[in-house]
């Protein structure tokens, strides 16, 4: 059943051209059912091709269809191939089957709102371009889907085009994940001028035959491509778009800026395994930058308003996780971590588009409140994510997820106790401020009405969410409770296994830790913003509290450097050469004729006399001049 | 003969001067023809009679009758009148009587010495000056022709008393 | 040598009488003087033209002369008779009046 | 014969549109529609033709021409009406006919004025720019290049909008200026040439291999240089560009933008390093240098300005340095991706301009400031100018991307700095395209105006132009197998010093991968 690995891009992808081109003639049940009923399709097949991948895996646990001749000229031959193996038959079926529940939801969500076939076509764009970056056999294809996501960000993201505010929350996505998308060209062409190839097999095969370990060439292609990774899943340098794209519709956040999208780095990373390995600095570099996101976007996280700049920081901070994990080596921790945080973060995102359209469009916490009641499913649902979230011991995905990620970085070779306390401190601050969030919304009196309540269409799949971020887990358990690493063992066959260097038994201490700081976040939470709302609220009033909050508050003030360093110069620059300093040079030539012109006809004063005495001076001087030489 | 020469020439030159420095019109154009009548005078001591002959009759005679003729019709108003009365004093007529009688002393002289000193051997006589016309430089008398011709149809175009009217209508239009 | 009259005061004469010419020119305002002091450089380009022809004994320099006088007649009448029209316009006579051709 | 046939159905045609125009201007345009589809049939026939006189099943492989007209013009000075086709020149004769008819419909509506002569003027351009591409004769590659200067001039001049004077006169003299230089080149060569050999011609091919001492050389060069890169404006010279197209009527600038700027580069690639391939090899640092130095400045450019069409236009000089890179990086990825952007640019920018076009037949203003939400008043007219500001910011799966991409791999293979300074301008294009649509479809209605949405026919012309940009993006096979031939004879003849190829583990060249819908044989 593997050849119809083809359908499952091409599916979103014809959704997508029947709404773009027939979207206005479609009625909204009609556009609902091409939309999300392409998704469905999709994630069906795709259920489907990984089931027959899991049962029978095919010859070398490799599946390589070519639909067309790409390019092929001048020593540059690509086709339009799609490669399974199993980590993109995970990342496939997390990618479609999130997205199907997230196309449902929205179906729901949208409802009221016009432009609602542009918004599924652009959502089936989004799923077809995500598709085919998991699945591209060769690189060109990978940035080909690269870019697809990072147009439909921008598209979604500015989907309210009305106000400018949007529209420039889109155009600051777009141009920052566009520097990293830069960057991984240029490691493109390095990749290819090197070794000859660009499909990624034999790239890696190439690459790992003929450059030794820490050669530069290496550490320069790695280099590249992480900058790749670092823009388009909003890591340190350029995570500055994330909390500005929530300018979107929930279930976009949901879909692109939760569990499919930002993660993107982390599969290219996963995918080009190979190269991080023969760069160990670089490969460290991972883990260094994804520790300092991770402890950035936690802090930040505490002091924000708006609830889903909290999920987006958090979710920052989740990929910052992943990041670690890839960098010290753990890659089947990092995917298996990457699908639990799709699934509670997705779930999360759209508890909080429940919440957010059931206050009419209240986006702030702390005038939420007291929706225990109003709404039970959403509630338990919500709780379930944020215990997900926070890893709530043995009950949800969070748990084995993350403490795997902790206790591999632990363990790993290249990994540290730095590397590791960082982590902890992470988890720590990642249960304040979910519970922070549950209990602002939540709990507490009610302080604005609750005028919608969601649907069936739009419960269901958070009911499914709240049960993957439950179950999810189960998949991976740890060797200390019963060992059934169905998950990695899956992995293994894609991605190297761990190099382990720490001492076994201490997996169970670090689990232990991970458990008491998780639940001792939800305490302090609890303590401060549902015991003593009051000590948290003058804590803010005192002029460091309140410039600490000012700091945390704006993402540790990136923005504010970037548009000191980047924005502001380059829009001057661009504004004092409008008249373009060059056309200058030409109207210069210009003035200077017409000024000699005006010099030259001041000499015909029209007196016959002066022409003479010109005319005799003239023929005086070459007299002269005939004369004496 | 050297030394008329050297009269002449000295004749000419003041009376060119004359003619730039003077006042008058009339008086300037006395001494143009004084002064083309000494280089009569230079041409004959350099054996070109037929230049000489020339010179007069359609140098002084022509061209400065032409001149008078002119300044007759221009009859400058107020200038003119003041020109007749000038013309009535006697010390105006000192200058250019003077440069006269020098000249005719020279050619008094000329001819008392007689005819050999004018026929010298290389006297350029007219027969000579003819043949070289009429020989080599047809081509050059033909142009000359049609530049009279020419300069006749401008002179008799250009000169033409404008009607009234007709200047009117030119005032208009510009 | 009869003539013993050398060619280079005749043509210094020639030359003087040229510049006096072009003096006149340039210094006088009335258009009639312009045209006079025009005849005397045509005077005194013939006079140099016949001296060049006295000088080899050619009858050249007298057919040059010819051609001279037959050109300063036809100028002068044609001239003459521009300052006629300009007269009858400008009711002046100074050349200064007629700078049109400016700019 | 059929080349002559080309240029003349397009001259015959302009007359006689100028002709019929004064009963009725509708048969004006009726003609020339005629004129242009019978040019296509010919163009398209050439194709075949060729495959039949060259006897081979693809096209020559050493680039052989695909059909050659040698009838001798002036013979004492060796000039001879010489018009041949190889794949390059095919490419880009279909890319003169098929734009043509683009600016054709866009002059449609828009052209009231003294239309036949207009269109005797859009005629004799095409017909001067066909020329350009089609001639081997030196001295009638000139010809063509000044005619089809003149009627630029009178399209810029009289349909033009606000200062056209000054637009149509700074495009003239820039053009006619360089192009003298050129002549004085061309001429330089042919005395060499005669006086090295003793046959004194300007016919191209034995022009070809003229021993030329570097001195001279260089100066020779620099004259073809300066024509071409006023023409494709890189940098310095070009500052005519913005001028011309923001005066020029939507018809002019399709024209202007989508033919004229592709004269210089097909300059580039036939006449200028074949001619001269090792002072060009000299001198190739300095022009990339000036190529990335166009992408950059046009980027930063096109940023600044509030001027609609004054915007793409200095796009234009943007992806224009992306040619001129690959064009000097002279190795066989790099041509191909420079024919790919020169294609893709033609097609992107005029449907920009002809949505200009018809956004200012509705406000009658291009200046941005005034606009804003227009998506909800014209959602089909937003639409297209997304797909084509996307396509002109190099996104993926369109035209461009590849012509980019190309050419950043065949440049990175000859100087990584370059490649590396060069793919900067994703990032700028990305910065002016997005801030164009913000500005203009995006955010709140600022000018108070009813704008009514494209017409079907504006649509169905649109739809066309999407289909083939995609179709560049996603299956360019067949536009590089044409092409490619042409390349092999041209690197074949001028042997630029090539960076050593890299490692050697690189798949042979017929690798080609099984499809399993055996699409492509």
């Amino acid at each position: 059943m593997l050849e119809l690995l083809w359908l499952i891009p091409a599916m979103p992808f014809a959704g997508f051209l029947v709404l773009a081109t027939a979207g206005k003639k479609l009625s909204r049940t009609g556009a609902a059912v091409i939309g999300a009923g392409s998704a469905g399709v999709s994630a069906l097949i795709s259920l489907i091709v990984a089931f027959s991948f899991i049962s029978s895996p095919p010859a070398g646990n490799s599946y390589s269809q070519v639909l067309w001749e790409w390019v092929n000229t001048g020593g540059l031959s690509l086709s339009i191939s799609f490669y399974l193996d199993a980590l993109s038959v995970i990342m496939v079926l997390v990618v479609s089957v999130v997205g199907f529940l997230i196309h449902l939801y929205s179906t729901g969500f949208m409802a009221r709102d016009d432009g609602y076939s542009r918004f599924f076509s652009y959502m089936n764009l989004f799923v077809g371009s995500m598709l085919t970056l998991v699945l591209a056999g060769n690189l060109l294809l990978l940035f080909l889907g690269w870019e697809g996501v990072g147009l439909c960000s921008y598209l979604l993201i500015g989907f309210w085009y009305r106000e400018t505010q949007n529209g420039y929350a889109a155009l600051k996505a777009f141009i920052v994940t566009r520097i990293g998308d830069t960057a991984m060209a240029i490691g493109l062409f390095l990749l290819f001028y090197n070794l000859g190839t660009l499909d990624i097999q034999q790239a890696m095969g190439l690459a790992k035959a003929n450059w030794p370990v820490g050669s530069g060439i290496a550490i320069a292609a790695a280099a590249l491509l992480l900058g790749g990774a670092l823009g388009k899943s909003a890591q340190l340098p350029l995570q500055t778009w994330l909390p500005d794209a929530m300018a979107g519709p929930t279930p976009v956040s949901a879909l692109i800026h939760a569990a499919t999208m930002v993660t993107a780095g982390v599969y290219l990373i996963a995918r080009t395994h190979v190269l991080f390995t023969l760069a160990p600095p670089v490969q460290s570099a991972v883990a260094i930058i994804g520790a300092a996101t991770l402890l950035v976007a936690g802090f930040s996280a505490l002091a924000q308003h708006d609830i889903k700049r909290v999920l987006a920081y958090s979710t920052i901070s989740q990929i910052g996780y992943m990041f670690l994990a890839l960098g010290v080596g753990a890659w089947s921790a990092a995917i298996f971590h990457f699908m639990t945080h799709a699934f509670f973060k997705a779930l999360l995102f759209l508890g909080a588009g429940v919440v957010i359209q059931g206050l009419n469009e209240e986006h702030d916490m702390f005038r939420m409140g007291g929706l225990r009641k109003e709404m039970p499913a959403t509630f338990w649902s919500f709780l379930i994510g944020a215990a997900s979230l926070s890893a709530l011991p043995l009950v949800t995905a969070g748990f084995y997820s993350k403490d795997l990620v902790l206790w591999d970085v632990w363990s790993s070779r290249t990994g540290g106790n730095w590397l590791w306390a960082a982590g902890l401190l992470g988890a720590l601050l990642t249960s304040i401020y979910s519970f922070r969030m549950v209990f602002l919304t939540f709990y507490g009196e009610k302080k604005t009405p609750v005028t919608r309540t969601p649907g069936p269409v739009m419960l269901i799949p958070v009911i499914a969410l709240a049960a993957l971020s439950a179950v999810g887990g189960f998949v991976e358990i740890p060797g200390t409770m019963g060992n059934v690493p169905l998950f990695s063992g899956f992995l293994e066959t894609a991605l190297p296994k761990m190099v382990f260097s720490g001492v076994p038994e201490s997996e169970l201490i670090s689990q232990i830790i991970a458990a008491i700081l998780s639940v001792g976040g939800i305490y302090v939470a609890y303590f401060f913003w549902l015991a003593l709302p009051e000590y948290a609220r003058d804590f803010t009033k005192h002029p460091a509290g309140s410039a600490l909050h000012r700091f945390l508050f704006s993402g540790w003030g990136f923005d504010w450097l970037y548009a000191r360093l980047f924005v502001r110069p380059y829009v001057w620059a661009a504004r004092v050469n409008k008249r373009d300093v060059i056309d200058l040079f030409y109207s210069g030539i210009a003035l200077i004729n017409r000024l000699s012109h005006y010099a030259l006809s001041a000499t015909q004063t029209g007196k016959v006399r002066w022409y003479v005495m010109v005319l005799g001076f003239g023929a005086f001087i070459t007299i002269t001049i005939v004369v004496f030489t | 003969m050297r030394d008329a020469f050297y009269i002449s020439a000295a004749v000419a030159f003041v009376s060119t001067l004359m003619v730039i420095i003077q006042k008058k019109v009339v008086h300037a154009l006395l001494y143009l023809i004084i002064s083309l009548l000494s280089v009569a005078v230079i041409f004959f001591t350099l054996g070109a009679p037929f230049a000489a002959a020339l010179e007069v009759i359609i140098y002084a005679g022509a061209i400065m009758v032409l001149f008078v003729f002119v300044v007759m019709m221009l009859n400058l108003g107020a200038e003119a009148a003041r020109q007749e009365k000038s013309w009535m004093s006697p010390r105006m007529w000192i200058g250019p009587s003077v440069l006269a009688a020098i000249l005719l002393a020279d050619m008094l002289v000329l001819l008392a010495r007689g005819p050999a000193f004018i026929s010298g051997g290389n006297v350029v006589g007219p027969k000579h000056v003819g043949m070289a016309l009429f020989g080599p430089y047809l081509a050059g008398v033909e142009l000359a022709s049609m530049l009279l011709l020419a300069g006749l149809a401008g002179a008799y175009h250009l000169g033409r008393r404008l009607k009234k009217e007709e200047l009117a209508e030119r005032e208009t239009r510009r | 040598m009869i003539f013993s009259v050398p060619m280079e005061e005749g043509l210094v004469l020639a030359w003087v009488l040229f510049v006096t010419g072009l003096v006149g020119v340039i210094v006088r305002r009335d258009i009639i003087f312009i045209l006079m002091s025009i005849e005397i450089m045509l005077n005194a380009a013939g006079l140099a033209f016949v001296i060049a022809g006295a000088r080899w004994a050619q009858p050249d320099g007298q057919v040059m002369f010819i051609f001279i006088m037959a050109m300063a007649a036809a100028e002068v009448s044609v001239g003459l008779a521009l300052v006629l029209q300009l007269y009858y316009r400008r009711k002046t006579l100074d050349v200064d009046s007629a700078s049109g051709m400016k700019g | 014969m059929i080349l002559a046939w080309i240029i003349i159905v397009l001259l015959a045609g302009g007359l006689a549109a100028w002709f019929l125009a004064r009963w009725d201007p509708l048969w004006a345009r009726r003609t020339c529609l005629f004129a242009l589809l019978l040019d296509l049939a010919l163009a398209v026939s050439v194709f075949w033709l060729g495959h039949i006189e060259t006897g081979a099943a693809g096209l020559p492989e050493t680039g052989a021409w695909l059909i050659e007209l040698n009838v001798p013009w002036i013979p004492q000075l060796g000039i001879g009406l010489h018009l041949a086709v190889d794949g390059l020149s095919l490419v880009l004769v279909l890319l003169t006919i098929f734009l043509g008819l683009l600016s054709l419909s866009s002059a449609w509506s828009e052209i009231t004025g003294r239309v036949g002569f207009f269109h005797f003027n859009l005629m004799w351009i095409l017909a001067g720019i066909a020329g350009v591409f089609m001639s081997l004769d030196m001295f009638l590659f000139y010809f063509f290049w000044e005619m089809m200067l003149v009627p630029m001039y009178f399209l810029i001049a009289i349909w033009g909008h606000e200062n056209r004077q000054y637009a149509s006169v700074k495009f003239f003299i820039f053009t006619q200026a360089s192009g003298l230089l050129m002549l004085l080149s061309i001429l330089g060569l042919f005395f060499i040439h005669g006086a090295n050999t003793g046959d004194y011609t300007f016919d191209y091919t034995r022009l070809l291999g003229t021993q030329v001492s570097p001195s001279i050389a260089i100066w020779l060069m620099l004259g073809f240089f300066i024509a071409f890169a006023v023409k494709l404006p890189a940098v310095p010279f070009h500052s005519w560009l913005p001028d011309a197209h923001t005066e020029a009527p939507t018809a002019g600038s399709i024209i202007l933008a989508g033919l004229l700027l592709k004269t210089g580069a097909y300059g580039f690639i036939r006449f200028l390093i074949p001619l001269f391939p090792d002072m060009a090899a000299r001198f190739a640092p300095v022009a990339m240098g000036l190529a990335v130095a166009s992408i950059i400045y046009g980027a930063v450019l096109a940023f600044a300005q509030n001027d609609l069409k004054r915007l793409i236009a200095d796009t234009s000089i943007s992806h224009m340095g992306f040619v001129l890179l690959g064009v000097y990086a002279w190795n066989g990825l790099a041509l191909e991706g420079a024919l790919m952007q020169i294609i893709s640019h033609g097609i992107s920018t005029g449907m920009l301009f002809m949505m200009v076009g018809s956004i200012q037949e509705r406000i009658h203003t291009r200046d941005m400031d005034v606009m804003g939400g227009l998506w909800p008043d014209a959602p089909r007219m937003g639409g297209v100018m997304m797909v084509f500001a996307l396509a002109s910011l190099g996104l993926p799966g369109m035209g461009n991307f590849l012509g980019e991409f190309l050419v950043l791999f065949g440049t990175y293979r000859v100087s990584s700095a370059f490649a590396v300074i060069a793919s900067l301008g994703f990032v700028l294009s990305t910065i002016y395209s997005i801030w164009m649509i913000q500005r203009t479809f995006h955010g709140e209605k600022r000018g108070g105006y009813r704008v009514r949405d494209l017409s079907s026919r504006e649509m169905a012309a649109s739809a066309v132009m999407i289909a083939a940009i995609i179709w560049l993006g996603v299956y360019p096979q067949p536009v590089m197998d044409t092409a490619s031939p042409a390349f092999n004879g041209i690197q074949g003849a001028a042997k630029m010093q090539k960076a050593p190829d890299p490692v050697s583990g690189r798949p042979s060249k017929d690798a080609r991968a099984k499809s399993i819908w055996t699409l492509t044989p």
